[in-house]
Protein backbone atom coordinates (compact mmCIF):
# COMPACT_ATOMS: atom_id res chain seq x y z
CA UNK A 1 0.00 0.00 0.00
CA UNK A 2 1.86 3.34 -1.26
CA UNK A 3 -0.25 6.29 -1.20
CA UNK A 4 1.46 10.13 -2.34
CA UNK A 5 -0.15 13.22 -2.61
CA UNK A 6 2.14 15.52 -4.50
CA UNK A 7 2.25 18.52 -6.19
CA UNK A 8 4.71 17.52 -8.96
CA UNK A 9 4.54 15.55 -11.74
CA UNK A 10 5.41 11.89 -12.23
CA UNK A 11 5.80 9.46 -14.73
CA UNK A 12 2.71 6.80 -14.90
CA UNK A 13 4.46 4.28 -16.93
CA UNK A 14 7.80 4.37 -14.90
CA UNK A 15 5.47 4.09 -11.76
CA UNK A 16 3.66 1.31 -13.39
CA UNK A 17 7.07 -0.57 -14.22
CA UNK A 18 8.20 -0.18 -10.73
CA UNK A 19 5.19 -1.05 -9.05
CA UNK A 20 5.30 -4.49 -11.26
CA UNK A 21 8.78 -5.52 -10.50
CA UNK A 22 7.98 -4.96 -6.74
CA UNK A 23 4.98 -7.41 -7.04
CA UNK A 24 6.56 -10.95 -6.52
CA UNK A 25 3.59 -13.29 -7.49
CA UNK A 26 0.95 -11.34 -8.76
CA UNK A 27 -0.37 -12.62 -12.73
CA UNK A 28 -2.42 -9.34 -12.88
CA UNK A 29 -1.71 -5.34 -12.86
CA UNK A 30 -4.54 -2.87 -13.58
CA UNK A 31 -3.30 1.17 -13.58
CA UNK A 32 -5.77 3.74 -14.40
CA UNK A 33 -4.69 7.12 -15.51
CA UNK A 34 -6.69 10.06 -14.61
CA UNK A 35 -5.51 13.15 -17.58
CA UNK A 36 -7.02 16.95 -17.23
CA UNK A 37 -8.94 16.67 -20.74
CA UNK A 38 -9.71 20.26 -22.67
CA UNK A 39 -12.91 21.27 -22.71
CA UNK A 40 -14.99 21.60 -25.87
CA UNK A 41 -15.69 25.32 -26.62
CA UNK A 42 -13.89 27.03 -24.05
CA UNK A 43 -10.39 25.76 -23.70
CA UNK A 44 -9.23 25.18 -20.10
CA UNK A 45 -5.99 26.90 -19.48
CA UNK A 46 -5.67 25.20 -15.84
CA UNK A 47 -6.57 22.93 -13.58
CA UNK A 48 -6.40 23.88 -9.73
CA UNK A 49 -6.78 20.72 -7.60
CA UNK A 50 -7.20 21.82 -3.52
CA UNK A 51 -7.22 19.40 -1.15
CA UNK A 52 -7.07 18.81 2.63
CA UNK A 53 -3.65 18.06 3.75
CA UNK A 54 -3.50 15.35 6.72
CA UNK A 55 -7.16 14.13 5.66
CA UNK A 56 -6.33 13.03 2.27
CA UNK A 57 -3.32 10.72 3.12
CA UNK A 58 -5.89 9.54 5.88
CA UNK A 59 -8.94 8.69 3.49
CA UNK A 60 -6.93 7.50 1.01
CA UNK A 61 -5.29 5.06 3.05
CA UNK A 62 -8.73 4.40 4.74
CA UNK A 63 -9.99 3.16 1.06
CA UNK A 64 -6.92 1.33 0.53
CA UNK A 65 -7.40 -0.85 3.99
CA UNK A 66 -10.99 -1.47 2.77
CA UNK A 67 -9.94 -2.85 -0.91
CA UNK A 68 -7.27 -4.70 0.80
CA UNK A 69 -9.88 -6.40 3.08
CA UNK A 70 -12.51 -7.41 0.03
CA UNK A 71 -10.13 -8.25 -2.63
CA UNK A 72 -7.28 -10.78 -2.60
CA UNK A 73 -4.76 -8.02 -3.79
CA UNK A 74 -0.63 -8.23 -3.57
CA UNK A 75 -0.11 -4.71 -3.46
CA UNK A 76 -1.38 -1.33 -4.36
CA UNK A 77 -0.55 2.51 -5.45
CA UNK A 78 -2.03 5.21 -5.42
CA UNK A 79 -0.43 8.95 -6.55
CA UNK A 80 -2.54 11.85 -6.62
CA UNK A 81 -1.34 15.17 -7.52
CA UNK A 82 -2.35 19.08 -6.35
CA UNK A 83 -1.86 22.42 -7.39
CA UNK A 84 -1.84 23.67 -11.13
CA UNK A 85 -2.17 21.02 -13.95
CA UNK A 86 -2.00 22.07 -18.06
CA UNK A 87 -4.34 19.81 -20.28
CA UNK A 88 -3.14 16.69 -20.65
CA UNK A 89 -1.31 16.65 -17.92
CA UNK A 90 -1.54 13.65 -15.62
CA UNK A 91 -3.75 14.07 -12.43
CA UNK A 92 -3.54 11.02 -10.86
CA UNK A 93 -2.82 7.08 -11.22
CA UNK A 94 -4.21 3.82 -9.09
CA UNK A 95 -2.37 0.25 -9.29
CA UNK A 96 -3.69 -2.80 -7.99
CA UNK A 97 -1.62 -6.31 -8.63
CA UNK A 98 -3.69 -9.50 -7.87
CA UNK A 99 -2.87 -13.34 -8.72
CA UNK A 100 -6.08 -13.27 -10.69
CA UNK A 101 -7.62 -10.29 -12.96
CA UNK A 102 -10.67 -10.16 -11.57
CA UNK A 103 -9.37 -9.20 -7.66
CA UNK A 104 -7.07 -5.97 -9.98
CA UNK A 105 -10.05 -5.24 -12.00
CA UNK A 106 -12.55 -5.17 -9.24
CA UNK A 107 -10.25 -3.21 -6.23
CA UNK A 108 -8.82 -0.85 -9.37
CA UNK A 109 -12.40 0.16 -9.63
CA UNK A 110 -13.56 0.66 -6.21
CA UNK A 111 -10.81 2.64 -5.23
CA UNK A 112 -11.24 5.21 -8.21
CA UNK A 113 -14.84 4.97 -7.30
CA UNK A 114 -14.28 6.06 -3.90
CA UNK A 115 -11.36 8.66 -4.42
CA UNK A 116 -13.83 9.98 -6.57
CA UNK A 117 -16.52 10.65 -4.28
CA UNK A 118 -14.63 10.43 -0.65
CA UNK A 119 -10.94 11.85 -0.74
CA UNK A 120 -10.74 15.45 -0.30
CA UNK A 121 -10.02 16.67 -3.18
CA UNK A 122 -11.48 19.72 -5.32
CA UNK A 123 -11.10 20.80 -8.94
CA UNK A 124 -11.45 24.18 -10.45
CA UNK A 125 -11.18 25.04 -14.09
CA UNK A 126 -9.41 27.94 -15.13
CA UNK A 127 -10.51 29.39 -18.82
CA UNK A 128 -9.65 32.61 -20.45
CA UNK A 129 -13.03 34.14 -19.46
CA UNK A 130 -13.56 32.30 -15.92
CA UNK A 131 -12.96 29.83 -13.17
CA UNK A 132 -15.43 27.30 -12.32
CA UNK A 133 -15.01 24.87 -9.48
CA UNK A 134 -16.30 21.09 -11.35
CA UNK A 135 -19.31 19.61 -9.90
CA UNK A 136 -19.95 16.52 -8.50
CA UNK A 137 -21.35 14.30 -10.92
CA UNK A 138 -24.70 12.36 -9.47
CA UNK A 139 -22.96 9.38 -11.10
CA UNK A 140 -20.48 9.53 -9.24
CA UNK A 141 -22.23 9.54 -6.39
CA UNK A 142 -24.29 6.77 -7.45
CA UNK A 143 -20.95 4.13 -8.67
CA UNK A 144 -20.56 3.48 -4.83
CA UNK A 145 -23.78 1.91 -4.29
CA UNK A 146 -22.64 -1.02 -6.00
CA UNK A 147 -19.72 -2.00 -3.73
CA UNK B 1 -11.24 24.34 17.67
CA UNK B 2 -9.64 24.63 13.90
CA UNK B 3 -12.49 25.63 11.50
CA UNK B 4 -11.41 25.09 7.99
CA UNK B 5 -12.79 25.84 4.58
CA UNK B 6 -12.14 24.11 0.98
CA UNK B 7 -12.75 25.34 -2.43
CA UNK B 8 -16.32 27.65 -2.99
CA UNK B 9 -16.61 27.96 0.48
CA UNK B 10 -13.15 28.73 1.02
CA UNK B 11 -13.99 31.66 -1.57
CA UNK B 12 -16.82 32.89 -0.21
CA UNK B 13 -15.93 33.09 3.37
CA UNK B 14 -12.46 34.91 2.42
CA UNK B 15 -10.18 32.43 4.16
CA UNK B 16 -9.02 28.92 4.91
CA UNK B 17 -8.96 28.62 7.97
CA UNK B 18 -9.77 30.04 11.73
CA UNK B 19 -10.00 29.30 15.05
CA UNK B 20 -13.34 29.53 16.42
CA UNK B 21 -14.11 29.68 20.58
CA UNK B 22 -17.73 28.32 20.72
CA UNK B 23 -19.70 25.60 23.58
CA UNK B 24 -22.05 24.24 20.39
CA UNK B 25 -22.46 20.73 20.42
CA UNK B 26 -23.19 19.49 17.03
CA UNK B 27 -21.74 20.53 13.59
CA UNK B 28 -25.54 22.05 13.21
CA UNK B 29 -25.16 24.54 16.22
CA UNK B 30 -21.63 25.81 14.82
CA UNK B 31 -22.76 26.01 11.78
CA UNK B 32 -25.69 28.32 13.58
CA UNK B 33 -23.20 30.55 15.31
CA UNK B 34 -20.88 30.74 12.22
CA UNK B 35 -24.38 32.27 10.04
CA UNK B 36 -24.71 34.80 12.46
CA UNK B 37 -21.74 36.42 12.06
CA UNK B 38 -21.37 37.83 8.65
CA UNK B 39 -23.48 37.78 5.72
CA UNK B 40 -20.58 35.79 3.62
CA UNK B 41 -20.94 32.94 6.14
CA UNK B 42 -24.75 33.39 6.07
CA UNK B 43 -24.36 32.72 1.97
CA UNK B 44 -21.95 30.26 2.47
CA UNK B 45 -23.81 27.95 4.36
CA UNK B 46 -27.28 28.71 3.22
CA UNK B 47 -27.98 25.32 1.84
CA UNK B 48 -26.07 21.99 3.94
CA UNK B 49 -27.20 19.61 1.20
CA UNK B 50 -24.67 21.47 -1.11
CA UNK B 51 -22.27 21.18 1.87
CA UNK B 52 -20.17 18.30 3.51
CA UNK B 53 -18.33 18.33 6.56
CA UNK B 54 -15.07 16.59 8.54
CA UNK B 55 -14.88 16.51 12.20
CA UNK B 56 -11.29 15.26 13.13
CA UNK B 57 -10.43 14.73 9.81
CA UNK B 58 -13.29 12.30 9.12
CA UNK B 59 -16.66 12.54 6.98
CA UNK B 60 -19.32 13.34 9.66
CA UNK B 61 -22.66 14.73 9.61
CA UNK B 62 -24.17 17.61 10.29
CA UNK B 63 -25.49 15.96 13.73
CA UNK B 64 -22.16 14.80 14.38
CA UNK B 65 -21.24 15.58 18.54
CA UNK B 66 -18.69 18.31 18.89
CA UNK B 67 -17.00 17.22 22.16
CA UNK B 68 -13.57 17.05 22.62
CA UNK B 69 -13.12 18.11 18.60
CA UNK B 70 -9.78 19.64 17.59
CA UNK B 71 -11.09 20.34 14.10
CA UNK B 72 -13.88 20.80 11.97
CA UNK B 73 -13.87 21.49 7.83
CA UNK B 74 -16.60 22.32 5.46
CA UNK B 75 -16.91 21.99 1.97
CA UNK B 76 -18.50 21.02 -1.09
CA UNK B 77 -18.84 17.20 -2.66
CA UNK B 78 -15.39 16.01 -3.51
CA UNK B 79 -14.29 15.83 -7.17
CA UNK B 80 -11.21 14.00 -6.88
CA UNK B 81 -9.41 10.98 -9.07
CA UNK C 1 -7.38 0.26 -32.33
CA UNK C 2 -3.42 -1.10 -32.06
CA UNK C 3 -2.79 -5.07 -32.16
CA UNK C 4 0.93 -6.69 -31.90
CA UNK C 5 1.19 -10.11 -31.47
CA UNK C 6 5.42 -11.13 -30.82
CA UNK C 7 7.84 -13.05 -29.42
CA UNK C 8 10.19 -10.30 -28.28
CA UNK C 9 9.50 -8.68 -24.76
CA UNK C 10 8.21 -5.11 -24.66
CA UNK C 11 7.98 -2.17 -22.10
CA UNK C 12 4.68 -1.93 -20.60
CA UNK C 13 5.36 1.34 -18.73
CA UNK C 14 6.95 2.69 -21.76
CA UNK C 15 3.81 1.66 -24.15
CA UNK C 16 1.36 2.98 -21.81
CA UNK C 17 3.31 6.34 -21.59
CA UNK C 18 2.99 6.16 -25.35
CA UNK C 19 -0.40 5.08 -25.35
CA UNK C 20 -1.78 7.88 -23.27
CA UNK C 21 0.27 11.06 -25.06
CA UNK C 22 -1.34 9.48 -28.39
CA UNK C 23 -4.96 9.78 -26.72
CA UNK C 24 -6.02 13.66 -27.48
CA UNK C 25 -9.17 14.09 -25.36
CA UNK C 26 -9.56 11.08 -23.25
CA UNK C 27 -9.81 11.95 -19.50
CA UNK C 28 -9.10 8.10 -18.40
CA UNK C 29 -6.81 5.67 -18.94
CA UNK C 30 -6.78 1.61 -18.02
CA UNK C 31 -4.15 -0.73 -18.37
CA UNK C 32 -3.61 -4.28 -17.77
CA UNK C 33 -0.84 -6.55 -17.90
CA UNK C 34 -0.20 -9.98 -17.49
CA UNK C 35 2.68 -11.20 -15.74
CA UNK C 36 3.97 -15.08 -15.37
CA UNK C 37 3.48 -16.08 -12.09
CA UNK C 38 5.86 -18.76 -10.24
CA UNK C 39 3.83 -21.97 -8.86
CA UNK C 40 3.67 -22.44 -5.58
CA UNK C 41 5.36 -25.82 -5.00
CA UNK C 42 7.11 -27.26 -8.13
CA UNK C 43 8.85 -23.71 -9.22
CA UNK C 44 8.25 -22.69 -13.19
CA UNK C 45 11.11 -22.84 -15.47
CA UNK C 46 9.22 -21.14 -18.44
CA UNK C 47 6.19 -20.71 -19.86
CA UNK C 48 5.85 -21.64 -23.31
CA UNK C 49 2.74 -19.62 -25.32
CA UNK C 50 1.99 -21.26 -28.78
CA UNK C 51 -0.42 -19.00 -31.18
CA UNK C 52 -2.20 -19.48 -34.38
CA UNK C 53 -0.33 -16.99 -36.92
CA UNK C 54 -3.08 -15.05 -38.91
CA UNK C 55 -6.02 -16.20 -36.98
CA UNK C 56 -4.59 -14.60 -33.60
CA UNK C 57 -4.14 -11.07 -35.63
CA UNK C 58 -7.85 -11.21 -37.24
CA UNK C 59 -9.15 -12.45 -33.70
CA UNK C 60 -8.11 -9.82 -31.68
CA UNK C 61 -9.19 -7.07 -34.20
CA UNK C 62 -12.69 -8.78 -34.28
CA UNK C 63 -12.63 -8.05 -29.57
CA UNK C 64 -11.26 -4.66 -30.69
CA UNK C 65 -13.90 -3.55 -33.03
CA UNK C 66 -16.76 -5.43 -30.56
CA UNK C 67 -15.36 -3.03 -27.72
CA UNK C 68 -15.15 0.25 -29.62
CA UNK C 69 -18.74 -0.34 -30.62
CA UNK C 70 -19.87 -1.34 -27.75
CA UNK C 71 -18.29 1.84 -25.63
CA UNK C 72 -17.21 5.32 -25.67
CA UNK C 73 -13.90 4.47 -26.32
CA UNK C 74 -10.51 6.79 -27.79
CA UNK C 75 -8.26 4.33 -28.36
CA UNK C 76 -6.98 0.93 -27.44
CA UNK C 77 -3.64 -1.58 -27.61
CA UNK C 78 -3.47 -5.20 -27.17
CA UNK C 79 0.22 -6.28 -27.17
CA UNK C 80 0.48 -10.39 -26.81
CA UNK C 81 3.32 -12.16 -26.70
CA UNK C 82 4.08 -15.72 -27.74
CA UNK C 83 7.37 -18.24 -27.47
CA UNK C 84 9.55 -19.11 -24.48
CA UNK C 85 8.76 -16.41 -21.44
CA UNK C 86 10.70 -16.53 -17.82
CA UNK C 87 8.53 -16.33 -14.31
CA UNK C 88 8.22 -12.24 -13.58
CA UNK C 89 8.01 -11.35 -17.88
CA UNK C 90 4.77 -9.80 -18.85
CA UNK C 91 2.78 -11.66 -20.90
CA UNK C 92 0.62 -9.38 -22.67
CA UNK C 93 -0.80 -5.70 -22.06
CA UNK C 94 -4.35 -4.19 -22.96
CA UNK C 95 -4.84 -0.18 -22.42
CA UNK C 96 -7.98 0.92 -23.29
CA UNK C 97 -8.63 5.27 -23.34
CA UNK C 98 -12.17 6.96 -23.00
CA UNK C 99 -13.78 10.27 -21.74
CA UNK C 100 -14.91 8.53 -18.36
CA UNK C 101 -13.36 5.78 -16.13
CA UNK C 102 -16.34 3.66 -16.47
CA UNK C 103 -15.94 2.98 -20.61
CA UNK C 104 -12.23 2.60 -20.34
CA UNK C 105 -13.00 -0.03 -17.07
CA UNK C 106 -15.38 -1.63 -18.68
CA UNK C 107 -13.85 -2.24 -22.52
CA UNK C 108 -10.47 -3.63 -20.65
CA UNK C 109 -11.98 -6.00 -18.63
CA UNK C 110 -14.24 -6.55 -21.91
CA UNK C 111 -11.08 -7.67 -23.99
CA UNK C 112 -9.46 -9.51 -21.31
CA UNK C 113 -12.17 -11.41 -20.99
CA UNK C 114 -12.70 -12.00 -24.63
CA UNK C 115 -8.81 -12.17 -24.80
CA UNK C 116 -8.46 -15.07 -22.31
CA UNK C 117 -11.11 -17.43 -24.02
CA UNK C 118 -11.61 -16.36 -27.86
CA UNK C 119 -7.74 -15.07 -29.03
CA UNK C 120 -5.93 -18.84 -29.92
CA UNK C 121 -3.37 -18.74 -27.47
CA UNK C 122 -2.27 -21.75 -25.63
CA UNK C 123 0.48 -21.58 -22.40
CA UNK C 124 2.55 -24.57 -21.77
CA UNK C 125 4.17 -25.05 -17.88
CA UNK C 126 7.75 -26.10 -18.08
CA UNK C 127 9.12 -27.38 -14.93
CA UNK C 128 12.38 -28.74 -13.57
CA UNK C 129 9.99 -32.13 -13.66
CA UNK C 130 7.85 -32.06 -16.80
CA UNK C 131 5.52 -29.81 -18.79
CA UNK C 132 1.82 -29.40 -18.63
CA UNK C 133 -0.59 -27.66 -20.99
CA UNK C 134 -2.41 -24.78 -18.82
CA UNK C 135 -6.23 -26.03 -18.74
CA UNK C 136 -8.85 -23.60 -19.98
CA UNK C 137 -10.27 -22.05 -16.60
CA UNK C 138 -14.12 -22.44 -16.36
CA UNK C 139 -15.00 -19.19 -14.56
CA UNK C 140 -13.06 -17.70 -17.82
CA UNK C 141 -15.42 -18.71 -19.90
CA UNK C 142 -18.34 -18.18 -17.65
CA UNK C 143 -16.66 -14.48 -17.31
CA UNK C 144 -17.77 -14.15 -20.77
CA UNK C 145 -21.38 -14.56 -19.69
CA UNK C 146 -22.16 -11.29 -18.32
CA UNK C 147 -21.21 -8.74 -21.96
CA UNK D 1 -7.53 -28.39 -47.67
CA UNK D 2 -5.24 -27.67 -44.98
CA UNK D 3 -5.63 -29.19 -41.38
CA UNK D 4 -3.55 -26.97 -38.60
CA UNK D 5 -3.20 -28.67 -34.77
CA UNK D 6 -2.03 -27.06 -31.90
CA UNK D 7 -0.87 -27.35 -28.29
CA UNK D 8 -1.69 -31.18 -27.13
CA UNK D 9 -3.55 -31.74 -30.34
CA UNK D 10 -0.37 -31.02 -32.35
CA UNK D 11 1.67 -33.37 -29.93
CA UNK D 12 -0.66 -36.31 -29.81
CA UNK D 13 -0.73 -35.95 -33.82
CA UNK D 14 2.89 -35.47 -34.03
CA UNK D 15 2.49 -32.83 -36.72
CA UNK D 16 1.63 -28.83 -36.84
CA UNK D 17 0.17 -29.10 -40.02
CA UNK D 18 -0.87 -31.19 -43.14
CA UNK D 19 -2.39 -30.76 -46.28
CA UNK D 20 -5.44 -33.52 -46.65
CA UNK D 21 -7.40 -34.49 -49.70
CA UNK D 22 -11.48 -35.00 -48.68
CA UNK D 23 -14.81 -35.02 -49.64
CA UNK D 24 -16.43 -34.43 -46.24
CA UNK D 25 -19.09 -32.24 -46.06
CA UNK D 26 -18.30 -31.29 -42.44
CA UNK D 27 -15.74 -30.53 -39.63
CA UNK D 28 -17.49 -33.81 -37.84
CA UNK D 29 -16.94 -35.44 -41.53
CA UNK D 30 -13.45 -34.84 -41.77
CA UNK D 31 -12.77 -35.72 -37.98
CA UNK D 32 -14.40 -38.88 -38.55
CA UNK D 33 -12.13 -39.05 -41.58
CA UNK D 34 -8.78 -38.35 -39.61
CA UNK D 35 -9.67 -40.62 -36.72
CA UNK D 36 -9.89 -43.69 -39.50
CA UNK D 37 -6.39 -43.23 -40.21
CA UNK D 38 -4.28 -43.88 -37.50
CA UNK D 39 -4.92 -44.55 -33.76
CA UNK D 40 -3.02 -41.16 -32.87
CA UNK D 41 -5.49 -39.49 -34.85
CA UNK D 42 -8.20 -41.51 -33.00
CA UNK D 43 -6.92 -40.65 -29.58
CA UNK D 44 -6.61 -37.16 -30.32
CA UNK D 45 -10.03 -36.69 -31.38
CA UNK D 46 -11.48 -39.38 -28.23
CA UNK D 47 -13.34 -36.52 -26.69
CA UNK D 48 -14.67 -33.01 -29.27
CA UNK D 49 -15.82 -31.70 -25.82
CA UNK D 50 -12.27 -30.92 -25.06
CA UNK D 51 -11.61 -29.73 -28.96
CA UNK D 52 -12.35 -26.32 -30.42
CA UNK D 53 -12.43 -25.97 -34.31
CA UNK D 54 -11.60 -23.17 -36.61
CA UNK D 55 -12.86 -22.98 -40.17
CA UNK D 56 -10.81 -20.45 -42.27
CA UNK D 57 -9.49 -18.92 -39.32
CA UNK D 58 -13.03 -18.08 -37.62
CA UNK D 59 -14.22 -20.35 -34.52
CA UNK D 60 -16.63 -22.59 -35.78
CA UNK D 61 -19.12 -25.98 -34.54
CA UNK D 62 -18.49 -29.63 -35.77
CA UNK D 63 -21.22 -29.10 -37.84
CA UNK D 64 -19.62 -26.49 -39.86
CA UNK D 65 -20.09 -26.94 -43.73
CA UNK D 66 -16.64 -27.91 -45.41
CA UNK D 67 -17.53 -26.90 -48.89
CA UNK D 68 -14.98 -24.07 -50.11
CA UNK D 69 -12.77 -24.00 -47.15
CA UNK D 70 -9.05 -23.90 -47.33
CA UNK D 71 -7.91 -24.38 -44.02
CA UNK D 72 -9.20 -26.07 -40.80
CA UNK D 73 -7.52 -25.88 -37.12
CA UNK D 74 -8.14 -27.98 -34.41
CA UNK D 75 -6.67 -27.64 -30.05
CA UNK D 76 -7.91 -27.54 -27.28
CA UNK D 77 -9.93 -24.94 -25.38
CA UNK D 78 -7.90 -21.35 -25.69
CA UNK D 79 -5.80 -20.21 -22.45
CA UNK D 80 -4.63 -16.49 -23.66
CA UNK D 81 -4.27 -13.28 -21.59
Amino acid sequence: MVVRVQAEGFDAGGELNRFTAACDGAGAVVSFTGIVRNRAGAPLREMMIEHYPGMTEKAIAGIEAEAVDRWSLGRSLVIHRYGALAPGETIMMVATAARHRADAFQAAEFLMDYLKSRAPFWKKEIGRDGAEWVAARDEDEAALGRW
Amino acid sequence: MDVLYFAWVRERIGHPKEKVETTAATVRDLVEELRAREDRYDAAFADLSALRVAVDQELADFDADLSGVREVAFFPPMTGG
